[in-house]
């Protein structure tokens, strides 16, 4: 617990610090992401099973980029971002591309009940990633910048 | 050390495919065609045994979306069993208890295929 | 040994991969570029020994910019930068800072027996770089732009 | 889960330092500094066990230079023991041991302080 208090103090004295993965699109890069995404987090020491709810977040963001934000002949050509920004009290996650983009009001969540009914599969990404991170923003900038930003606060 | 790994063993009537490693959406391919095998065979009794699994995504938990409608059409069923906490917990998250049987232990899930087939 | 070869030909027809990694100056955040290189590697289908050799070497040229490039003061306000390009046949890592930058050729490879009669620390990274890596480059400008390029080739 | 630990056992006049997990410029001044609090408890016959070590960088390796020539100027000696195949590499690639005893296990270094003092 000291040692958790010690680093605190450190990064509060220091401010917010600054992060950027970038990576080909590609499903074999989501470890990577993973692990960059935990790595931080347990420096900031925050525990293990809010190291795996991050952790999951992170990767379904991931995912829909590389499953959604572009046409296959183009995916040779375009990055995922993911920019991290840590602060005393919280982490802030954004996951970036400049795909074809998507209205987030449209993506209905879906009503567990009814899925399993219809047993359809997909569409469980957004709903996680909502559940959870403690907030979650969408910007949305077609072919320029499309942003999932996700926050966790230290509890 | 590979990143996800399937083994299957045939016990009598029942499939069991041991998945093992990270299940996300760069290897949930290899565990659909797996399944997919086995419904090629007309093997519809299947448990899966999470026992080696160490992480799972919505990738994955779509490929037991996607088969389970399939399975139950042709009388047979999957469930699942030995999931660890932090996995069965994803599961849970979204319901899937509500939809699957899971078991703690392979053992069990084998008895209720075999108890139902009696009756 | 077949699942190599598959991947090999898969990357060749896609041409070469960029990777790009960005860091606050912080030894904490060794671990984490020592993870995202080793993760390259492996996906590249390198040997486990090869891996430990190029994470080491990355290690080293990583801790030298979070050292000695910037002054104390300066080292909130700066970043670590490590590229990375994957090719069909090698793997190439660019360590990149904007600090104050040295003379490669002033470094002196330590005669180890020599050293070993000094009884110095330290002066031990540049070497272990040449050592496990099959070609290093440096390229130099203070202030601006100053680059560790190591290359590694696939057996 | 830490990233670096350092065990230490005290056997007579011995002084074990168990480190453990990754030894790097982070890690470094941990190590650093247990093994200076040996030294100004005046206890020079000192054996570093690498059993639990995964990973050690130049940093590290200058940690065991920066002592040894106190440690020998007052007729001790630091031992090392017990390096997995990856760890001892980093070592053998510089040369380490030609200036510094290898150990398979800790038992030898432990009898080999044991021996000199009767001598
Ligand atoms: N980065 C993105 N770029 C384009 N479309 C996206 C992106 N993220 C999500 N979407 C859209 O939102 C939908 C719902 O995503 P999600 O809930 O993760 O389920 P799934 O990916 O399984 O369809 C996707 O099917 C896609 O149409
Ligand atoms: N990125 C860098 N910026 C400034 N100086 C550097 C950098 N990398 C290496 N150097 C210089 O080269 C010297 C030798 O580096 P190295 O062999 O790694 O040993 P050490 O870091 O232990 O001194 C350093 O002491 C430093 O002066």
């Amino acid at each position: 617990m000291e040692r958790r208090v010690n680093k605190m103090t450190d990064k509060k004295k220091r401010g917010s610090k600054h992060y950027h993965l970038k990576l080909p699109i590609d499903t074999a890069n989501l470890e990577i992401i993973r692990e960059f995404i935990a790595r931080i987090a347990q420096n900031m020491g925050f525990t293990g099973e809010e190291i795996n709810r991050i952790e999951l977040a992170v990767d379904e963001a991931s995912t829909n980029v590389i499953k959604h934000a572009y046409k296959t002949e183009d995916k040779n050509s375009n990055f995922i971002d993911i920019e991290v920004k840590t602060f005393p009290d919280r982490l802030e996650i954004y996951v970036i591309d400049r795909g074809k983009g998507f209205d987030p009001a449209k993506i209905k969540t879906p009503e567990m009940d009814a899925y399993f009914k219809k047993m359809r599969r997909g569409g469980l990404g957004l709903y996680l990633i909502k559940t959870l991170m403690d907030k979650v923003d969408y910007s949305i900038k077609p072919g320029v910048r499309n942003k999932v930003k996700m926050v966790k606060y230290i509890s | 050390m590979d990143k996800f790994d399937v083994f299957r063993r045939d016990v009598e009537e029942i499939s069991i495919l041991n998945i093992q490693g990270f299940l996300d959406a760069h290897t949930a391919p290899d565990f659909e065609s797996e399944l997919q095998k086995l419904l090629k065979e007309k093997r519809f009794n299947i448990i899966v045994n999470l026992d080696g699994l160490q992480y799972i995504s919505s990738a994955g938990l779509g490929v037991f979306m996607g088969v389970i409608e399939d399975i139950r059409t042709n009388d047979g069923d999957l469930k699942i069993c030995c999931a660890a906490p932090k996995v069965f917990k994803v599961f849970d998250l979204l319901g899937f208890p509500s939809l699957y049987e899971f078991y703690k232990g392979e053992d069990q899930a084998i008895q209720k295929f075999k108890s139902n087939e009696k009756s």
